[in-house]
């Protein structure tokens, strides 16, 4: 196997390679105005590393598979053209007014709350830009209204001339008959032709989304062309770049479902968030090569804090309305809690409760933590990790950055100390506490909420801050076992390398699985079948498109039901049965959906008397590949403490003295190696802390265990 | 109730004696008058006593704060995501940890904080008089049901789940989730009848008692429960919900206790009820000593028109703050506007907590040591015996009163919690419905479009149009198409602006949208709404802003209009204004009426058109920016005529060209118009103001700022006007509205057939 | 980070132009520092005439020039006497950055060139801060002068995103300074948080004093053209120069200006 | 000292009045109600929440009751700004709205030590910061 994956974040371009037996990881700095030369950056790099050069590289290399974060960059910068919405008589203000989350949606909690400074976010379509048509579909898909081919034309003049660059149409009840959108793009295309209109896309709501929902399906839509120009541009970028050196197959886009797919069979709206969703991917990988049971993997940055769920058993979570930047969004996301808290987190003082409160604010990278000497003068958890002597001020982030411990001192005495009447590093220690232990109520409740405990599992800990924080979390989380993983620097584009080629495609329906009312199953098979059949063809149809023998297509039937009248609806995923032929299948999909249910809240909750629904098909229809192997993570033999490059005093939590620490770099990371805590080990991309009651086991690839002792 | 007669002190003996034959005889409890009108939190107990004067380690309690807070918001996401209850679908409920003594310490973050101000009461009773109640007494595992507001709650389709935490056989906190049910068997579905004419119409009024015994759920009175109400399902379903929730909580939190022991645990709740106690006093000592009032009228009894008073003064002195609601309208016995006195205490709260200081953490405290004077017997603090099933028609008012004057209170402080903001809009409008759906299902509920309350103007920008209910941060509106798929309604406008609807300032308040339903394809349907403000405005403006309008229900029936649209698309062309004033059905009846609809039978393809309202403008209209103005004219938000009457802003309609000097010109015609037509105050008074209301004005409430109330009485003669101290007038009972017009139409045919001579046999 | 050369000069040629476009485009008017359409229009001209490789954006004459228009936040700044608060407040003023994020951004817009941001240095800042509060400084210390620079490098961090290409800090003797004792000797070496900021945001950061201009190590070479070059006076380039800066007097003549311009090439 | 106490209105702790913040012009004794120092007028409600649906047809037409609702308006004499309005019965006194301890309020100022009308702000958030200085900028709001 030979092949390049690359993670394109918002600072770094990540480069996971795999040459045969050979895997190398590379960095560079991404570069914004041309994506191509931060790439070509990164892979020289683990080209160098590998002994090879590029043409060479690029001409037999199998895949080249990528991800980003840029698209939701993109989205919050608001780059991207002028798009008019043509939506059904009555729904006008649908699109400007959103659902009643729509002010709150992507900020965190304290703004969410705060009612009156309530304000919802700059429309991507301005009112301007919207206009109705007079039709209108019912639930089932019957006309209500008829469609007036006038109507249109006269409306999308209006909005050609009003200024869209891209039209939306996005049409009530359009996913049970989607007749009148596809006569909206007919007469769009027949009436202004390309030499008229210039290439102005169209996109239709139900192409978009099979999900019930006005709002969100809209909003996809229009998301999707709002994006769909620069994406397209920074994805004809690279893959230029990548013919120019000889690489003649097509380059492959990481989505948000966990699958990929070519880079036309991708909409915009499923590249965003890719990067970290790779990660999580990397994390199930990994978990079921080396049989690490349940994983929580955990992605500590600057500002945020990723937690990624892999419960042992391949059982997915994904959003199915998740929210990009500030937008309720339908498109099966794999689920990524994101809590506002990382190195960056601002430590400010609670008046009313004595107290020191975490975030949510973040000093971000600008101006940065206090000690980055860039102007920022507000405390954060970094400032509190170098005074607490974990960080070496003249090697972090790779000798990047020199940390000024002057600056992290005088921001906590002037904004903390004299309040709490502490000393700095008192302080500094309920700052690195406070922080550890809120990430790690997060991971609890994560966990808990869907039924697993948290001492089941095992944390990966990954991203700029995660090893340092790594025990500390874990401490207060419950969890005994860490793993900083194989190829952590560069964990996204390593879960890139191990993706599939796989789509989604769903279609909202309303099957009772069982009426309560009059005590019945649910009997139209033929129905529930020639909806399944109709997915598995979509699917079908993209991987053909994209070479695939129709043979080696398989199909993932999920289902998403509830009982009675709830909000939650539960994604099952049906591992054998993909039709339905009798009343056997029908209890079957019922039995599945009580045991996630039961597991998930107990089994006292479950409540079938009151009805079950399926609300939601959807197929998954993917090909298989091959993956990336990893190496076995039980180091095994004997095992010895190697020798420390240095030592100084560290401040540890529980201990009121200052330890005398040993220091090791990254030539201490042996596959026999043993670091008991406390211990502090630098390297090129990352800290180790090792707190007392603690130690490292690095294993090979890179990996590195925490294991209390 | 009892009462004795004190004429004499009877000695200790005497008073035992006494005291052991009420007891004895007492036929039941009732809400307990010492409990119900105090919202202040509790003093120390001995343990908490103790454990403080030790010293509380101030990281350490901020650690279990943290902690507390995982395990209710994990607690509150069950309940959001198992909930059957519409309410609980878009956080209309919350979930919360109290003290030994019931005071709330810490409320889940998202959801329904009004809960924090009530919640205490069902728990104190239930320590005074089911503690060491023998036949009742509180064990681990027991759980308390309560819906009943007159124990304290916002109202009665709310239930609770209360659970004690005990340790060594002593009680040292309670864990309850409280969530909006909706139905609760009421005289008319979904659990807040606007229809009901006695407390007994209120459905379920469940005083707080023990469903859950020492850990399992008491069949014979679920039973009981299930057979009371509409949807025995949802009542089933939903206790198990929070009996899961209240018990994961409770995990979490015998965990803490585990880790850092009673003690400290008991010390950090304390602390939390304490620290917020003095920093509310402190940011009350920050607002300039002084009385500000704020008179609001309501126009309705959800069945006939009839204007009552909420009155509120607010009296600040140092880190003192006293709110005073005397001068408010009299109870209406048979009518479902009242509220008891602390579902208004719950939305002083939800203004406090959500508008003045939503940065402080939510407990009993927040409110703890604000005086609130009240006359039992008015609608906002009404009594036992009256029917409270729309007491959120007061309860939002008090929430109106807070939110609007603490925005001109604190106007002047330099340190500011929140920003100043006009009215937010107080009217739950939407529909609700019930019948039986395409899928043969029986149903009732309502359009979650009531969470699309638009918010007030800011000083500095426009109000949000259509954003949020007051009454709950993040809660979400239906998708149309998910619901349709449910009901056999349709939306046939869902959400456009109403053109004009706005409170006009310099700053605008946010608008409100236009609906439009009609049923299709079911054998039974209706539609209710359950609002007042159609002749006298909900809310109001605020420096010169102006309020909202007046919003009535418009209704096409007797005909089938989707047979219309079928036939001849250009009939799908809808909007209130259209259908109203063009009447393109010519075989319908067009009505209007005002938003108080009692359970009204739908015809398929009848439709029923309703606005939401606006919130209040901010500053004087001809303040307002021009070029504002003008592109409010090109999005269609207002029309010609208001931009010119009301901003006195000129432009050209055909490019939407502002006319700078036209306006300028425009707008000093309009400021001295103002100074000519204006009157001195003095002299503004002595024309205006008359000794009591118009004569044909149903009023209740003080006239003026005056101790006596005015009501009308229905006498055996006819209505009567009425005047006196409150503990003085009769009892105010309304005439059914069918007869009242009964008598009119009567009387007219007197009238006509005295005029025309005509001789009728009335006996034949 | 090497600074580009539009104008195709093979050292990129920064203009001090206030003075001489006074007198010479703006018929002795002020430049409008404060009227950013009317300012964009004089840059314009300033550069069909001079071609400089950045637009050239004095904050000093812009902000501190124009406090008389803001008595409100000259008292604000006046509040306290104690050294820095001045310029701390002035430096936190909302209305006073956002002119200086649109004028920049505008600039960039409207003459498709970068910006250089000419700022006073912390402590000349600091000193005319309390010049215009009216609440003059006898001294400053190394401390003040510290404290000086975080505040003027949390006010750049926050012009992070418009096109600017360098920053000059100006700590060459004012009329502000006058009279003041300065403990100190502004070096760019002990304003790290100033450098810092200027390199995590990709911009090149230099200080100007009497003597010439310094960079920081491994960056620029900075040649100031001294103003007698305009008037022919004999100049030696300096080949190593990766920058050159100058200032063009008021009184300079027209013609010769032009005819030594193409000198700078 | 001036201490803004509405939109419109601070009270000047010197002369101890109610003064206009559009026009300056005197408003009355800081110890009574400014409202009796401005002029008032009795608005029909229809003119400003006119009608949408139409009034001859409808007994509810969006505009409020003008035998239930009647809006006063207020206005500085000096200016002529409409610096209050009160939505009221008709013939319903006009509510005394405000009442400001003059001696409290100097005093809360002395202590804080700051000029209110510096000081004043009208919200905490990032949102208040931005738009407030956008249209102070340009003079739109005070």
């Amino acid at each position: 196997m030979k092949r390049i994956s690359v993670d394109i974040g918002g600072t770094f371009t990540d480069c996971f390679f795999v040459w045969d037996e050979k895997y190398v990881e590379a960095k560079a700095l991404t570069t914004h105005h041309n994506l191509a030369l931060g790439f070509n950056e990164a892979l020289d790099l683990a080209c160098k590393r590998a002994d090879l050069d590029r043409a060479t590289v690029l001409s037999e290399v199998d895949s080249v598979r990528y991800a980003t974060t840029l698209g939701t960059n993109a989205l919050i910068e608001r780059k991207g053209p002028k798009v008019g919405a043509i939506v059904t008589h009555g729904f006008e203000d649908t699109i400007p007014l959103s659902r009643g989350r729509g002010y709150g949606e992507g900020l965190d909690y304290s703004m969410q709350q705060n009612l009156p400074a309530a304000e919802r976010p700059e429309a991507i379509v301005p009112r301007t830009l919207i206009r109705s048509v007079k039709e209108r579909m019912n639930s089932a898909g019957k006309v209500v209204a008829h469609l007036d081919p006038e109507d249109v034309r006269s409306v999308v003049r209006e909005l050609v001339d009003a200024g869209a660059e891209a039209l939306v149409v996005s049409l009530v009840n359009a996913t049970e008959n989607p007749a009148h959108e596809l006569a909206i793009q007919e007469i769009i295309l027949d009436e202004f032709p390309p030499h008229e209109l210039g290439a102005i896309p169209v996109l239709l709501g139900h192409q978009v989304s099979g999900r019930k929902g006005e709002y969100v399906r809209a909003t996809s839509t229009i998301i999707d062309g709002f994006l769909h120009e620069i994406m397209f541009h920074a994805l004809s970028q690279l893959s230029q770049n990548l013919r120019d050196y000889g690489y003649d197959k097509p380059m492959l886009v990481i989505h948000n479902s966990g699958g990929m797919a070519q880079m036309n069979s991708t909409d915009a709206l499923q590249t965003i968030h890719s990067g970290p969703i790779a990660g999580v991917s990397a994390a199930e990988h990994l978990s079921t090569e080396t049989g690490l049971g349940h994983v929580i993997s955990t992605d500590m940055g600057g500002t945020s804090f990723d937690i990624g769920l892999v419960p042992e058993g391949g059982v997915k979570h994904y959003d199915f309305l998740p929210t990009i930047d500030r937008w309720l969004v339908s498109v099966p996301m794999v689920h990524l809690d994101t809590l506002g808290a990382g190195g960056g987190s601002i430590a400010s003082y609670d008046r009313i409760h004595n107290a020191i409160k975490i975030g949510p604010e973040s000093a971000g990278s600008n101006p940065g933590p206090a000690c980055y000497d860039r102007g920022g003068l507000r405390p954060t958890v970094t400032d509190a990790d170098l005074l607490l002597g974990y960080l070496d001020p003249d090697n972090y982030a790779n000798g990047y950055i020199k940390l000024n411990p002057k600056r992290s001192r005088f921001a906590i005495e002037e904004h903390l100390c004299d309040h709490l009447d502490l000393d700095v590093i008192d302080v500094a220690r309920a700052i690195k506490d406070g922080v550890d232990e809120q990430m790690a109520i997060g991971i609890g409740k994560e966990l808990r909420v869907r039924g697993y405990l948290p001492e089941d599992f095992t944390m990966l800990a990954y991203g700029g801050n995660g090893p340092l924080h790594a025990c500390g979390i874990a401490r207060h989380a419950g969890i005994k076992r860490v793993l900083a993983p194989p190829y952590s620097s560069v964990f996204s584009a390593c879960g890139a390398g191990n993706m599939r080629q796989l789509h989604f495609h769903e279609r909202g329906v309303h099957v009772t699985m069982y009426n309560a009312t009059t005590r019945s199953l649910y009997d139209r098979y033929d129905e529930f079948n020639a909806v399944v059949e109709d997915l598995e063809a979509r699917g079908r149809e993209d991987l053909v498109r994209q070479g695939f023998d129709p043979a080696d297509v398989k199909y993932r039937l999920e289902l998403d039901m509830r009982y009675g009248n709830q909000l939650l609806t539960q994604a099952v995923a049906l591992e054998d049965l993909t039709r339905m032929s009798g009343v056997g299948d029908v209890l079957a999909m019922i039995k599945t959906f009580g045991d996630v249910y039961s597991h998930r809240f107990g089994a006292s909750s479950a409540a079938p008397e009151a009805g079950i629904r399926c609300n939601t098909i959807r197929v998954a229809s993917y090909v298989e590949g091959d993956v990336v192997n990893f190496d076995s993570l039980d180091g095994g033999g004997e095992r010895h403490t190697p020798a420390q490059v240095s030592e100084r005093k560290v401040h540890f939590i529980g201990h009121d003295a200052p330890l005398l620490t040993p220091v090791y770099d990254h030539h201490a990371l042996t596959v026999d190696a043993v670091i008991p805590g406390p211990a502090i080990v630098t390297t090129e991309n990352t800290t180790f802390l090792v707190e007392p009651g603690w130690r490292l086991e690095p294993t090979s690839q890179g990996a590195v265990w925490f294991l209390q002792d | 109730m009892t009462a004795i007669d004190e004429t004499r002190a009877l000695t200790a003996q005497e008073q035992e004696w006494v005291d052991k034959f009420m007891d004895e005889t007492t036929l039941f409890l009732g809400p307990d008058p010492e409990i119900m009108r105090d919202h202040a939190i509790s003093a120390r107990s001995d343990h908490e006593e103790i454990v403080l004067a030790a010293g509380v380690d101030r990281l350490q309690v901020e650690r279990i704060r943290k902690r507390i807070a995982g395990a209710l918001d994990e607690g509150y996401e069950m309940c959001e995501a198992q909930g059957a209850a519409p309410g609980a679908k878009w956080g209309d409920l919350t979930t919360a940890i109290y003290t030994a003594a019931g005071d709330v310490a810490y409320l889940s973050c998202h959801g329904v904080i009004a809960f924090s101000a009530i919640l205490h009461h069902p728990i104190r009773y239930i320590m005074k008089y089911w503690k060491d109640e023998p036949t009742v007494g509180i064990h681990e595992g027991d759980g308390f049901i309560h819906n009943d507001a007159r124990f304290g709650n916002i109202h009665n389709t709310d239930q609770s789940m209360i659970m004690p935490i005990i340790r060594d056989g002593q009680v040292i906190a309670w864990v309850a989730a409280t969530i909006h049910e909706g139905e609760n068997g009421a005289c008319e579905p979904g659990g807040m009848p606007s229809g009901s004419e006695t407390p007994f119409d209120d459905g379920l009024r469940m005083s707080p008692f023990k469903i859950v015994e020492r850990g399992h759920l008491r069949r014979d009175l679920l039973t009981f429960l299930q057979h009371s109400v509409r949807d025995p399902k949802l009542q089933l379903a939903d206790l198990k919900v929070k009996i899961t929730a209240v018990r994961k909580i409770m995990e979490r939190i015998d965990k803490v206790i585990d880790e850092v022991g009673v003690d400290t645990f008991v010390g950090a709740l304390r602390t939390t009820v304490e620290d917020v106690d003095v920093e509310v006093r402190r940011r009350i000592s920050e607002l300039p000593d002084g009385t500000y009032r704020m008179d609001q009228f309501m126009d309705s009894t959800l069945k006939e028109n009839i204007l009552i008073k909420f009155a509120c003064k607010i009296t600040v002195k140092g880190d003192h703050m006293t709110i005073d609601l005397r001068g408010t309208g009299p109870e209406i016995l048979n009518r479902a506007i009242n509220s008891p006195l602390c579902s208004v205490k719950s939305m002083f709260m939800q203004a406090i907590l959500a508008f003045w200081w939503p940065d402080l953490p939510r407990c009993t405290s927040a409110m703890s040591c604000i005086e609130i004077i009240s006359d039992e017997g008015t609608w906002a603090d009404a009594s036992y015996d009256a029917p409270m099933g729309q007491s959120l028609q007061a309860s939002f008012r008090g929430f109106s009163a807070m939110q609007a004057m603490y925005s001109r209170m604190s106007f002047s402080t330099p340190h500011k919690y929140s920003n100043v903001v006009a009215n937010w809009f107080n009217q739950i409008n939407t529909f609700l419905w019930g019948g039986i759906t395409q899928h043969g299902d029986m149903v009732g509920n309502l359009c979650a479009d009531l969470n699309g309350m638009p918010g007030g103007a800011k000083p500095f920008k426009d109000g949000e149009d259509a954003v949020s209910p007051l009454f709950c941060a993040m809660a979400d509106t239906a998708e149309q198409e998910v619901m349709e798929e449910e009901v056999p309604f349709m939306q046939l406008v869902s959400k456009r602006l109403v053109r004009d609807n706005m409170g006009f300032g310099k700053f605008t308040g946010g608008m409100g949208y236009e609906m439009i339903v009609a049923a299709e394809g079911t054998p039974q349907w209706g539609f209710m709404t359950v609002t007042s403000g159609a002749k006298f405005s909900s809310i109001y403006g605020m420096y010169g802003g102006y309020g909202c309008g007046a919003y009535p229900l418009a209704m096409v029936k007797g005909t089938n209009v989707y047979e219309h649209i079928r036939r001849d698309n250009s009939k799908f062309d809808l909007s209130i204004e259209k259908v109203m004033n063009e009447r393109p059905f010519e075989d319908g009846k067009y009505l209007t009426a005002h938003m108080g609809l009692q359970f009204d039978i739908a015809k398929d393809g009848e439709l029923y058109m309703i606005s939401q309202g606006a919130g209040g403008g901010y500053g004087d209209p001809l303040e307002r920016d021009p070029v504002a103005v003008v592109r409010d004219a090109e999005l269609g938000r207002i029309s010609q005529k208001v931009a010119e009457d009301i901003f006195a802003v000129v432009y050209d309609p055909a490019t939407f060209r502002l006319d700078v000097e036209g306006t300028t010109a425009a707008r000093q015609a309009a400021r001295q118009a103002r100074l000519q037509r204006g009157k001195p105050f003095e002299e503004f008074c002595a024309e205006f103001v008359t000794p009591e209301p118009p004569a044909e004005l149903l009023y209740y409430g003080s006239w003026g700022d005056v101790e006596e109330i005015t009501a009308t009485e229905f006498t055996i003669d006819g209505p009567k006007r009425v005047t006196a101290p409150l503990k003085q007038l009769p009892i105010i009972m309304v005439p059914d509205r069918r007869e009242v017009k009964i008598a009119a139409l009567e009387a007219r045919i007197a009238e006509l057939e005295t005029k025309y001579g005509e001789d009728v046999q009335r006996l034949t | 980070m090497t600074i580009s050369s539009p104008s195709g000069r093979s050292v990129p040629l920064v203009i001090d132009h206030g003075d001489y476009g006074r007198a010479v485009l703006l018929q002795g008017q002020p430049v409008p520092w404060r009227e950013v359409p009317a300012l964009a229009g004089y840059l314009r001209q300033v550069q069909a005439l001079l071609d400089p490789d950045v637009a050239y954006v004095d904050v000093e004459a812009m902000m501190l020039g124009g406090l008389a228009a803001r008595p409100e936040l000259c008292a604000a700044m006046a509040e306290r006497t104690r050294t820095g608060y001045a310029l701390r407040t002035l430096l936190a003023d909302e209305t006073e950055l956002d002119l200086v994020r649109v004028t920049v951004t505008t600039v960039g817009d409207v003459l498709r060139r970068r910006v250089a941001l000419a700022v006073p240095s912390p402590v000349r800042f600091l000193a005319s801060a309390h010049e215009v509060a009216g609440t003059a400084r006898a001294e400053v210390s190394e401390d003040n002068a510290d404290s000086a620079s975080l505040y003027l490098a949390e006010w750049l961090g926050r012009l992070g995103g418009c096109p600017i290409e360098m920053v000059l800090l100006d700590a060459r003797a004012s009329a502000a300074l006058a009279g003041v004792e300065v403990e100190v000797e502004e070096r760019l070496e002990t304003y790290t948080a100033l450098t810092n900021v200027a390199a995590h945001l990709g911009w090149s950061i230099g200080l100007r004093t009497s003597t010439g201009i310094e960079f920081p190590p491994d960056s620029e070479i900075g040649q100031v053209v001294p103003d007698g070059f305009w008037d022919g006076e004999a100049t030696t380039l300096d080949s190593a120069a990766t920058v050159r800066l100058t200032h063009i007097p008021a009184d300079a003549h027209p013609e010769s200006v032009l005819e030594r311009l193409p000198a700078l090439g | 000292m001036r201490v803004p106490m509405t939109e419109y209105l601070v009270i000047d702790l010197d002369t101890e009045r109610w003064t206009c913040r559009v026009c300056d012009g005197d408003m009355g004794d800081a110890h009574d109600s400014y409202k009796k120092g401005t002029l008032a007028y009795d608005r029909d409600p229809r003119e400003i929440h006119q009608p949408i649906i139409d009034p001859t047809r409808y007994e509810y037409t969006f505009s409020p009751d003008p035998t239930y609702c009647r809006i006063v308006e207020y206005y500085c004499p000096g200016c002529g700004t409409q610096i209050e309005t009160e939505y009221l019965p008709p013939g319903h006194p006009p509510t005394i709205d405000l009442l400001i301890d003059v001696d409290a309020l100097r005093r809360q100022w002395q202590e804080r030590g700051v000029d209110p009308e510096q000081a004043h702000i009208y919200g905490p958030g990032e949102d208040a910061q931005k738009y407030t200085a956008l249209h102070k900028a340009t003079g739109h709001i005070r």
